[in-house]
């Protein structure tokens, strides 16, 4: 056991520092500090220099662009990522259908997808929820029929986040209706958005921003080579993709990032002198300290590369703690925090107009990626054994 | 103590619920509703004159119905049921029974009976940019030249304040505390509006030299009244924050009895049915507070030695615990269309959200109960 | 609605505290004050001064001994009694079989009972729990085997709270094995604890103290005239019991006796000039005023004495603050509530002595009398019919 | 920063999980072994001697193993998994952490090689009545009369005050805290032993005029070093907690998967196991703050610039939450024979909540961090 990182790492984590601090453009850097929403081009911007410098995909195997790290400068190259307000890479293309063509795709699927997936010239979407079929996911309905050397896709999925941005989606669709088991008959199968018969339709949050989409399928047809892997084995890579270690699972050094901010706001307005307020700081930094070094210990502990599942925990009270934060948030605006809507003459600043927005929003980092009913299943299943 | 309610009052409750059941049958129409400008029914607005609600607690001389807190908390908690968005507690409530409390007869009857008639809607602008809800005004101020007085500074927000046609002002005056009346078209007065969170309305309210008339007896500190009618609104809130969390925790209930997952609906699942059965606790627990502290404010209205000030601060740490409660797991035990503008719960979660931070919320108000925690033995709830 | 009590509410309130206050002894009361244990002796006269005064058993019907009180008057008996430290009659005999015997026993029953009862002359212990049916109390396996005019009782009960100073003991005993269904056969029958073969055993809890026990029956021959009722019957009698309304199951009047002391000694040791310590101290005043007010809205509402489903919220939300307010003790007494063994000569208070045996001794209020898991069901079936 | 223990460390972890858990076989050894006078196994603590645990810490000068806090804390948290009743924090890390920094060499050899042998138990008496965990002394005094000093006054709760060979007790001196070592058989000296309720043992220490002899430098103000011995002492509770929390939770998960309700076992109600995961993702948390909190320990030990102070309060404050979580949440899990003596798990809860008041509970750590919320933007556990 030992406090201080390796010299080694020390150098790794204060050059990555120096990179995000000094190569990605301050502009980006501060709309997300602002919580302000990206626009596209920022986050094609960013995720560009970084695959440039060799930075968005470490976790990729090296032929395609990944790098031999351990699990420790994984989790601190996003976690300086996050503390320098870098756009994290678009995690669809990095975390998710990037790995997934990697280890079962075939070397044309690598070759045409796997560059474009790193640099964000393709920006994929997903395409696994639909309307009944949200925890329960084998349930899904889409389904794709064979017809010549294409498939036939009809159905609809949701949740698609950013869809509106997508250039391809990455799906699973029922290819075999009639198999034993609802998760086998399932296929992974990538589709081009531009496709005819398919259309995407805006969900309004109730932020009242656009950030996910419903996608519909009517007749699409989709080029058979676009079939990752082998027919009816969708969910095998499925459970790959979901099961795969997510690097800053629980979001600490944005949460940090976040804390230290809405604490500069609770100084200022002079908060900070009640003992009471700020004994609900100390316990939020205590939190956050503790998962920070959850996921050290996690991530130092399986250098294997097998996936722990003491990430469910990562998952769990990385949520508890990110809704936490923006729930101070509007507390520290107080009555000013009802001006969600207020323009630049506002007396009301920035931070305190997007307060009860973020809180609204952030609702859904414990029902999005598997809510934390499903982590919570997890570990009484997979941990305790129960 | 007698938590029921007669049978006026249930025939008065029975109306409005009528009333307002039509005009937001569904979350769709309410969502149209506060889309449009001024953001709420105008329409809805002078039906709920024509039946008296907009002079519920005004004196009848006055165009009013002379009820008294218990009436006026189950119209609140009949519009909160359905986010109803009509302005009737910032309005009828807060600068109403601040104007029936500071002003004289004339005035009183110059202000109310245009409110009651749902002619006029005057508003009270008090929050000001850093400080939270201290009541105390420190960014306007008022300067009295003779008989003229006029304000200068801002006020934000101020709800509904674009809207407003007169505007119920706290400043500074050498006194401490003066309350000022402003109309919508004096000079200088600048307001520029928006949508709130909840979908509602609030505005920046500047003030340079502009024309005010006192509210009342302005070479005193009012700053008493203003505390009386503050409390009085957050405890009508408090029955607005009733209603609405006992509707999201149906919307919830109802999710968990037909949603499927796994073949099966929600409500199989045993952590999740705890969930609501902890929301109903929650509910129930805030809902007697909440009718107690109007209970306390009935009595102080009939000249009982009641504490209305910690019955408000009790309501509303009450309500804020609940809300948040109630408002967090609606949402999580929906998942992910509960946070989605097009379905119904998240958008009472938003409103718990501003009723809390419009009335002060937990944290301000133990800090003003824990200021007086070893004045009692006892918390002795019939006084 | 109305804050005030009516004149004669009033009038009913102060009478009783005069009562409560003037005629228990003193030295009962400073006990119940203390946090001591009583003594079976000082219950016993507690209650016959009580019942003297017909004040033990006001639930039960006018003819033996009861009052046609309001559930208003009933609470507010209930709370003095509590606020006066006054040991309430004893809940086996008053709130348990006594109304059983009341509404189902023969007449014969009533007169040999009842009178005996009230006064604590008999003192009942309750024997429905059994190692392998607590909450699931309709598996219970002591069997009754009827022989002419006899019951042969064989089995085991538990958890027989202060069975040490029973002289009867009503039982749930299954008299036909062969009922399709398990709450079928089973009967409810009355004990002599001094018949032979029936032995108790203690079982010693966390806090050191004795007041639950096992009770064996080894062939107990019991007079076919105990059986209450109809034979097999029993299941009902024990569904009217446990559904029977519990004037006081919030435990208000107590915890509000119990937080008001220790925020005393809170306020001895300085501890309220701390905003934080004394926040939470408002908040704790704020849940049980909350609660209170529950209690009286339920009381005033169920006027047609049909129990209200919602007395599970003051089952569970009282055991939540009973257990809020002994946690508060121990960290109000610091590092002395390790001391729980000290004598009369250590520096640490007795209330300090005994707050680390009354936190841990208090986990089991919200076990007892139906678990918060048992109040959780019923409030999501019975109230919201999930 | 490196969470994983080397092999040396591995095999003392695994001989000292070995010595303990064959000595505490099962609760019923352990509810024995406690129930007699002096309320821990002498046996086992000349075995613990013999293999040089009670020296670990030490100087090899001294007849110690010269080993640092991470040794510590793993055998700290040995001892908790099965609520084994020997005094190692209290006499090793606490007592003997004091004498180790403030005694010089001959003094250090004198009270340190006895108890590395397993001769002699050094207690160190800090609480004082009213004081909770303030730790300047104000109840016992110091008075010198030359080179010779007394002391007057009492200190309690003193764990195993009445079985130690040595006092070690903070008195109040000009300079402020001085430490002074009191012999067992001192003139004016009265020990009233008792039992605690989690088994073991304290007392009640008085000094009427008592003979002492200075620990180290009286003539300073001791108070940091005393303050650092407590925390360090605090660190090492906080893994004894943590090895108790994981037997709980351990239990409670067994009796979850095995005992029937309804026909079938408490695992199938979702609402339980749901709980179960909540106490997990506690305990996994507050073991990640306790091994780091070593971890700053011992990088204070190597001269690092850490603070120590802070680090005593995280863990503390982490394992106040958790350990109050578990240990309530074992028992009503369990039900009604969690609350049983007969029963293993209440002891946990039991043994917990001592923990927790002799180390300092959650709002007394949170107040010490909350002080200085304001010094830093973020806080960085790498340091």
């Amino acid at each position: 056991m030992r406090l201080q990182l390796s010299p080694e790492d020390e150098k790794f984590a204060e050059e990555l520092r120096e990179f995000f601090t000094t190569q990605i453009p301050e502009e980006i850097r501060e709309t997300v500090r602002a919580r302000r929403e990206l626009s596209k081009e920022q986050m094609v911007e960013s995720q560009r220099i970084l695959n440039d410098a060799g930075l968005a995909v470490p976790q990729w195997p090296a032929e395609w662009g990944g790098k031999d790290w351990t699990q420790l400068q994984r989790h601190l190259w996003h976690e300086e990522m996050a503390l320098a307000c870098v756009p994290a890479p678009l995690t669809f293309n990095t975390n998710m259908v990037g790995p997934v063509i990697a280890a079962f795709g075939s070397q044309e699927q690598k070759e045409r997808f796997l560059p474009a997936t790193a640099s964000l010239d393709i920006w994929w979407s997903q395409g696994f929820s639909e309307p009944d079929a949200g925890s329960d996911l084998a349930s899904l309905r889409t389904v794709a029929v064979r017809d010549g050397d294409e498939y036939v896709v009809n159905g609809q999925k949701t949740w698609t986040t950013l869809g509106q941005y997508g250039d391809w989606i990455f799906t699973l669709v029922r290819t075999d209706p009639e198999a034993p088991k609802k998760q086998q008959g399932i296929s992974f199968l990538l589709i081009d958005m531009t496709t005819p018969g398919l259309t995407v339709r805006p969900i309004e949050l109730l932020d009242g921003g656009h950030e996910v989409n419903e996608v519909f399928f009517e007749n699409v047809r989709v080029p058979a080579e676009n079939l990752v892997g082998e027919e009816n084995k969708g969910w095998t890579y499925a459970k790959f993709l979901l099961g795969n270690e997510r690097t800053g699972i629980a979001s600490v050094g944005a949460t940090k990032r976040n804390l230290a901010t809405v604490k500069e706001h609770a100084i200022d307005l002079g908060l900070l002198e009640d003992p009471a307020f700020a004994g609900r700081i100390a316990d939020l930094e205590n939190e956050l300290l503790a998962l920070e070094l959850t996921a050290l210990r996690v991530a130092g502990n399986s250098a294997d590369g097998k996936p722990d599942p003491a990430s469910s925990i990562l998952k769990l009270q990385g949520s508890v703690l990110q809704q936490a934060v923006t729930e101070l948030a509007v507390d520290v605006a107080g009555p000013a925090s009802i001006s969600s809507g207020a323009g630049d003459d506002s007396t009301v600043p920035e931070w305190a107009r997007l307060a009860t927005p973020t809180y609204l929003n952030y609702r859904k980092t414990s029902i999005y990626g598997g809510s934390n009913e499903v982590q919570r299943t997890i570990i009484a299943g997979t941990i305790l054994g129960l | 103590m007698d938590f029921s309610i007669d049978s006026e009052q249930e025939a008065l409750q029975s109306a409005v619920r009528g009333l307002i059941a039509k005009a937001y049958d569904s979350s769709e129409t309410r969502r149209e509703v506060v889309k449009a400008d001024p953001g709420y029914g105008e329409g809805t607005w002078r039906k709920l004159a024509e039946m008296g609600i907009l002079g519920l607690p005004f004196d009848e001389k006055l165009g009013g119905m002379g009820a008294g807190p218990v009436e006026v908390s189950l119209v609140a908690e009949e519009l909160g049921r359905v986010l109803a968005p009509e302005p009737f507690v910032e309005s009828v409530v807060l600068a109403g029974g601040l104007i029936a409390a500071a002003a004289d007869e004339a005035q009183a009857a110059d202000l109310l009976t245009p409110l009651a008639e749902g002619t006029s809607l005057p508003i009270l602008a008090w929050f000001e940019a850093g400080r939270r809800w201290d009541a105390s005004p420190s960014a306007v101020t008022a300067t009295s030249s003779g008989d003229a007085w006029t304000l200068s500074g801002v006020k934000e927000p101020v709800p509904w304040g674009a809207r407003a046609d007169v505007l119920i002002v706290s400043a500074a005056t050498d006194a401490g505390t003066g309350l000022f009346v402003v109309s919508a078209d004096a000079d200088g007065l600048e307001r520029s509006g928006y949508t709130t969170h909840d979908g509602l309305r609030a505005a920046r309210v500047s003030f340079d030299g502009t024309p005010a008339t006192p509210l009342g007896d302005v070479s005193t500190d009012q700053s008493t009244l203003l505390g009386r009618a503050l409390d009085a609104a957050r405890i009508a809130y408090a029955h607005e924050a009733v209603g609405a969390m006992e509707t999201a925790l149906q919307t919830t209930v109802g999710y968990l009895k037909t949603r499927k997952q796994f073949g099966v609906t929600l409500n199989t699942f045993q952590a999740l049915t705890f969930r609501a059965a902890d929301m109903y606790t929650a509910l129930e627990l805030a809902r007697s507070t909440a009718a107690w502290a109007t209970m306390v404010l009935d009595a102080a209205a009939e000249g009982a030695e009641v504490d209305v000030e910690a019955a408000a601060s009790q309501a509303a740490l009450q309500v804020s615990r609940a809300g948040r409660h109630v408002g967090q797991e609606a949402i999580q035990l929906h998942g992910g269309i509960g946070v989605t503008a097009e379905y119904s719960v998240g958008h009472y979660t938003s409103r718990l959200t501003a009723i809390e931070h419009l009335i002060g919320d937990g944290a301000h108000h133990r800090a003003r109960l824990a200021a007086t925690v070893s004045d009692h033995e006892v918390l002795d709830p019939i006084g």
